[in-house]
């Protein structure tokens, strides 16, 4: 009797202060489902960071249509299920819209839900199924890679005349999303895949990769890992004398792989979606800012979540209302410029997918500085 | 050839980290029965301490002390003293449960309180690359290689050539003997997780320059030294030694030559096979208690 | 306290039925995960906790069991086909996990399943042709019953429980049968257990593979009930933390799995108001927890209600003795 | 008549040492052997060859004419030979009666129908008839680990009793127990052996307890058979003497 009567009132207790993040007079109920702990923790804390400096700048300056921004960070412990049940969590309080997760895994299962319940949802994720689903309220907020790969497979074909390459990836969804398009680039371009090589998350010795790299002999190195493992891999790669050009995406070119790197990352070339190195002088303060205030370097992921807020800000303003339809129907086919927002850093457009275009750089590591050789139109400009 | 002895020596200057850590992972079991789960964590942790201990000032070797210091306090006395003492007596599995809890608590202190980005880590020597026999190896995997041989040399001699280790190897063996024979086992089980407190500083410090301080670091490292101690011999340190070199080697030389993919589950075969068909380990002798 | 029991029961009843009617969906989707995990924890109790035979792998069946029905399912199968097969797959290799065991006993027997679990993950990962891989399965559908879908979260926690309801009475009646009987004999002492002509042998294997089709049968559900599985789902994260809600809740107790899921589902949604920090706060409660009743919740119970008596030796301690 | 059991030039090695050196001999319906023999002579080891519980290295052993060397215990223990045990083996977190039942589940019926049939497998009333026998009524409900170690070695023998054995191999029943539970023990098992016609096999190092229960006694030291005979002569053998003094 006693036993079962404690444990009801518990249980009633547990989910009754689940539920109480209601949203008050005046506020707008933008909660965010992230992965601050597991192994996504540093994407979804950047992410976050990025969010709250968007937050407080707006709700500094009055909120959205007069209502202060009001946004819960869930935490999905980088686990599809927990993810699922933290978006049920914030579906019940009947959200504006909901950001996040960025892992691609748990945005394939919350993008079912914020479907059914026809809310918008700003995602992290870069998986190219998330937006080949035919889903009208998901939102990127950098480029999925069917559209990354090309870039980078356009510059291995054109610029470096590579007849084959070899792959080096990290062997989670992220790194096999990646690794699939671009063999796919590959394949339609002739060019050969000399060495698959995959690695594990926080692998810690590289040799055996770098070793088969040599053994492969590939005009170019593909490196799609994550930041610590591309730090360990191109100090690795440089012991053993790599001579082929390391071409990466986004990670490997960012100030902080640079940094953990030491002297490795010097002449690593790539492509990069979204950098605080980016050569526009909004996103350079906004990196200044965001370092000033969380003590430390932002990477693509802390610039998403900061513009993912601007992104709803603007689409807002321009239905005049906090109509999650609406907002869905009208953020399809838009495309904002930092004259209109400045929050929004770069021109951006959100096509009937859900995918984001904007412009991308070319970039190079010298002297232990990211430098921007080319930058990319936007697709739809081309 | 030059790519086989490549793969051999990063392979033994990797698995001279996973000895260091497993030798602790293996006294802590014969002396009082922990398998502790949060070993790993215990290794990203020092880094923090020496990290902090720099943020306000101190030098690198002030900063390293202080970090094997707060290693033996925190990891040694406390860790034994609040968790393992209360819980001993109530038979392993608890005592599971308590360190897997413990390492969630460790890995999410240090991303919280800390950061959750990785931390570069200052090495104790210059970044040199040495050429030997076509391979190259850094200054740093060599000092590493080194360090490990000596502590475990160290080690070694502590245990079999003093009174003092003897006593100790005695309380591992049979506590209710060494009771009998007067060594004052409370102390000597106290002692082995002040050696673990220090075995997992010095790790920590070897390894974080090639790493980077990060709180997740404890996860690989933790499952690395757990297979090595088991492949060479649950209760015997030079077991640890033997389980860690090969592990380091069989790694590289599975994922080189065998699958990359798969390259996580060759050390684990083995594991299998060794509990199977060698139960006691490599190294291990047979595990004789009273029923 | 045995007075107690069926008016405690019927109590949790009217509880279990009536709850889903008080909640938001999260609330449901919740108290469903419960169930779930419940199924998978009351496998492991009978393998662990009554048996004493240390299995770290029932997150692998788990997996198993999902990945069967998300992937026959995808195939055009229906549900409790599908389920039923899970199930019936986890029994086979639970089976043959089971003939390690026959080797060697306690921890070590604890590593040779904890490696099995982390192949087992490797294989999900790795064997793209088969499971798709690291991409994961998303929207495995939930059943539908005479007719009715139940994808609503409702209806499938309903599904949910009853199946519950329906295995937890299957092992308790399997363990006030004699095998009940010879599975703690096993435990206690599997020597004499032979001497009084039990065939410990089987009785071991049988202990890992009824123990495994529960977690198989649990995975069955989460497939559906989460609509997305990944093989990191099924690491060995799950499998300590099915450990955890055994041994929290009291091992080789029958109601031990239900309140350990119980703790392990809600505990860390309650220190969600330490906001960050919860995290920390959770992992330092299953410290205390553990330091103050290591015999879990229910055992605190027992020593409560009968204060005179001292507890008999806790189970599945580590004795190290060989059977043949 | 064949005997019940029947030990043919029994010998069982560890590396160089020999434990037990070419033992035969056999115990008929209806015996009460005893063997005797200092410590390290070698009893225990043949005991555990003949229970299956150690393979021997040469000789065979046959219960009711039937080879039975290299069996299981479990096996063994269906053809009806049953043992007790020198250290305490009962089931402590069962009850009295539990470890009863247990003790007889094995003999009734199939894996099935232990599964679908009666929780007791039908054997209630069987345990409550040998918890009266040895006067443990009183206690049934308890968990056995709570019982007093006289009583458990009372229910350790009702145990080897309960699927009522042809042959019962006792090891060292009488140590470590007080005298009042120890008259109860040799009475018991007497009166079991007058009602049952039951045959058994005692190790036992209690001489007066084996002079007084046992029909027949073998002295084994250092593995091999120095005498055997009843009660009386053997106490008299100088054989005996010299092996029980001259160590």
């Amino acid at each position: 009797m006693l036993r079962t009567g404690l444990l009801v009132s518990l249980v009633a207790a547990g989910i009754g202060l689940a539920g109480t993040a209601h949203a008050q007079q005046k506020t707008v109920y933008m909660p965010a489902i992230l992965e601050l702990s597991g192994a996504g923790a540093v994407s979804g804390t950047n992410f976050r960071d990025g969010m709250l400096m968007a937050i407080d700048e707006i709700n500094k300056a009055g909120g959205i249509l007069g209502h202060k921004i009001e946004t819960p960070v869930l935490d999905t412990q980088s686990d599809a299920g927990t993810s699922r049940a933290q978006l049920q969590k914030v579906l019940d309080n009947n959200p504006y819209v909901v950001f996040g997760p960025v892992f691609s895994g748990s945005v394939l299962v919350t993008q079912l839900m914020t479907l059914k319940a026809e809310i918008p949802e700003i995602v992290g994720g870069e998986a190219a199924a998330i937006t080949q689903k035919n889903n009208a309220y998901v939102f990127r907020t950098s480029f999925g890679q069917q559209f990354s790969m090309p870039k980078i497979a356009n510059y291995i074909h054109d610029s470096i005349k590579a007849k084959s390459v070899a792959v080096v990836w990290v062997n989670n969804d992220f790194g096999k999303g990646g690794r699939d398009n671009f063999t796919k680039e590959m394949k339609d371009r002739g060019i050969n895949i000399a060495a698959d090589i995959s690695t594990e998350v926080g692998q810690a010795d590289f040799s055996a990769d770098v070793v088969k790299l040599k053994g492969a002999n590939a005009d170019a190195v593909f490196v799609y890992l994550n930041e610590e493992e591309s730090a360990r891999f191109l100090k690795e790669a440089k012991k053993q004398g790599i001579k082929a050009p390391l071409i990466g995406e986004t990670t490997l070119l960012g100030q902080k792989v640079i940094d953990l790197a030491g002297g490795a990352a010097e002449g690593v070339q790539g492509h990069v979606g979204l950098t605080v190195d980016a050569p526009i002088k909004a996103v350079q303060d906004f990196a200044a800012k965001f370092k000033q205030r969380f003590n430390y370097v932002c990477d693509h992921n802390g610039i998403k979540g900061y513009t993912g807020v601007y992104f709803v800000k603007y689409v807002t303003e321009k239905i005049g209302k906090f109509d999650s339809k609406a907002f869905a129907e009208k953020a399809h086919g838009i495309t904002i410029t930092p004259k209109d927002e400045p929050g929004i850093l770069m021109e951006a457009m959100w096509d009937k997918n859900g995918d984001i275009d904007r412009e991308s750089f070319l970039g190079e590591v010298v002297d232990g500085k990211q430098k921007i050789v080319k930058t990319l139109p936007m697709l739809s400009k081309k | 050839m030059a790519s086989f002895i490549q793969l051999l020596v990063s392979g033994l200057a990797t698995g001279a980290i996973y000895a260091l850590i497993a030798i602790g992972f293996t006294l802590l079991w014969q002396t009082s029965q922990t398998i502790n789960f949060a070993q790993g964590e215990f290794v990203m942790l020092p880094a923090f301490f020496v990290l902090a201990a720099m943020n306000v000032g101190a030098p690198y070797w002030l900063a390293a002390l202080i970090g094997i210091a707060l290693s033996v306090v925190v990891l040694g006395v406390l860790f034994k003293a609040v968790i393992v003492d209360p819980m001993m007596r109530h038979g392993v599995l608890p005592l599971v449960i308590t360190t897997i809890a413990l390492s969630l608590f460790l890995k999410e202190s240090v991303k919280d309180f800390y950061s959750s980005q990785a931390q570069p880590f200052p090495a104790p020597v210059a970044p040199r690359d040495l050429h030997f026999l076509g391979a190259v190896v850094s200054l740093q995997s060599v000092v590493v290689l080194a360090v490990a041989v000596l502590t475990v040399v160290a080690l070694h001699l502590l245990l079999n050539k003093t009174r003092l280790g003897r006593c100790m190897q005695a309380t591992a063996q049979n506590p209710t003997v060494a009771r009998i024979l007067g060594i004052p086992v409370g102390r000597m089980v106290l002692y082995t997780f002040l050696i673990n407190g220090a075995l997992v500083a010095i790790a920590s410090l070897l390894i974080s320059p090639i790493y980077l301080a990060k709180f997740t670091n404890g996860e690989a490292l933790g499952m690395a030294a757990f297979i090595a101690a088991i492949i060479g011999g649950f209760n015997q340190v030079r077991g640890a030694i033997l389980g860690g070199l090969i592990l380091g080697v069989l790694d590289n030389l599975s994922a080189a030559y065998l699958s990359s993919q798969y390259r996580g589950a060759f050390p684990l075969v083995i594991l299998i096979a060794v509990i199977l068909f060698r139960p006691q380990g490599l190294l291990g002798r047979v595990e004789e208690r009273a029923v | 306290m045995r007075r107690l029991g069926p008016s405690a029961l019927a109590i949790a009843g009217v509880v279990a039925i009536g709850l889903p009617f008080l909640l938001k969906p999260f609330g449901v989707y919740l108290i469903s995960m419960w169930a779930v995990l419940t199924i998978a924890a009351i496998g492991l109790n009978l393998t662990l906790g009554y048996a004493g035979q240390v299995s770290m792998a029932q997150g692998a069946f788990v997996g198993i069991g999902a990945y069967t029905v998300a992937l026959l399912t995808a195939a055009g199968w229906p549900f409790f086909v599908a389920f039923i097969l899970g199930g019936a797959l986890c029994f086979v290799i639970g089976w043959l996990l089971g003939y390690p065991a026959l080797r060697v006993q306690h921890h070590y027997l604890a590593f040779v399943t904890l490696a099995f679990n982390t192949l087992v993950f490797l294989v999900l990962r790795n064997e793209e042709w088969l499971t798709r891989g690291s991409y994961g399965i998303a929207g495995t559908d939930r059943p539908s019953l005479f007719g009715f879908s139940t994808d609503n979260a409702r209806a499938f926690y309903f599904v949910c429980l009853a199946i519950l309801v329906l295995l937890s009475a299957a092992t308790w009646w399997m363990m006030r049968s004699p095998w009940g009987r010879a599975f703690v004999a096993l435990r206690e002492n599997p020597i004499r257990a032979l001497s009084l002509g039990l065939d410990t042998r089987r009785y071991t294997l049988m202990a890992f593979a009824l123990g495994s089709t529960l977690g198989g049968l649990a995975g069955g559900l989460y497939a559906p009930l989460v609509q997305f599985i990944e093989p990191g789902s099924f690491s060995l994260n799950m499998s300590f933390n099915l450990l955890l809600m055994v041994i929290v809740g009291g091992s080789g107790r029958f109601f031990g799995p239900f309140v350990g899921a119980l703790i392990a589902v809600l505990l860390p949604e309650w220190m969600r108001i330490a906001e960050g920090y919860y995290l920390i706060v959770y992992a330092m409660l299953v410290m205390v927890l553990m330091v103050f009743c290591p015999t879990g919740v229910l055992g605190l119970f027992e020593k409560a209600f009968r204060p005179k008596k001292a507890p008999p030796p806790a189970p599945a301690t580590l004795k190290a003795e060989v059977t043949r | 008549m064949t005997a019940v059991l029947e030990v043919n030039n029994l010998s069982k090695r560890f590396g160089g040492i020999v434990a037990v050196d070419n033992v035969s001999f056999t115990v008929n319906d209806g015996d009460i052997l005893g063997i005797i023999g200092p410590n390290g002579s070698g009893k225990s080891t043949l005991f555990n060859c003949v229970l299956g519980q150690l393979l021997p290295s040469d000789g065979t052993v046959r219960i009711d004419g039937q080879e039975s060397t290299g069996m299981r215990p479990c096996d063994l223990n269906r053809l009806g030979v049953s043992r007790t045990f020198q250290l305490l083996q009962v089931f402590p977190q069962l009850s009295v009666r539990d470890n009863l039942i247990l003790a007889g589940q094995e003999h009734q019926g199939s894996m099935t129908s232990r599964l679908f049939g009666r929780p007791d497998a039908g054997l209630g009333d069987a345990a409550d008839q040998m918890i009266e026998f040895f006067r443990l009524s009183h206690l049934a409900e308890e968990q056995a680990g709570m019982l007093s170690y006289g009583q458990q070695k009372l229910l350790d023998a009702a145990m080897a009793f309960m699927a009522g054995p042809r042959l019962v191999l006792l090891d060292e029943p009488a140590g470590g127990v007080n005298l009042t539970m120890l008259g109860l023990l040799r009475e018991r098992l007497q009166a079991y052996h007058a009602e049952r016609k039951a045959t058994f096999v005692v190790i036992e190092h209690q001489m007066e307890f084996v002079m007084a229960l046992c029909t027949r006694v073998l002295v084994l030291a250092e593995g091999r058979i120095i005498a055997e005979g009843a009660p009386e002569e053997v106490r008299r053998n100088p054989a005996v003497i010299e092996a029980y003094l001259g160590h």
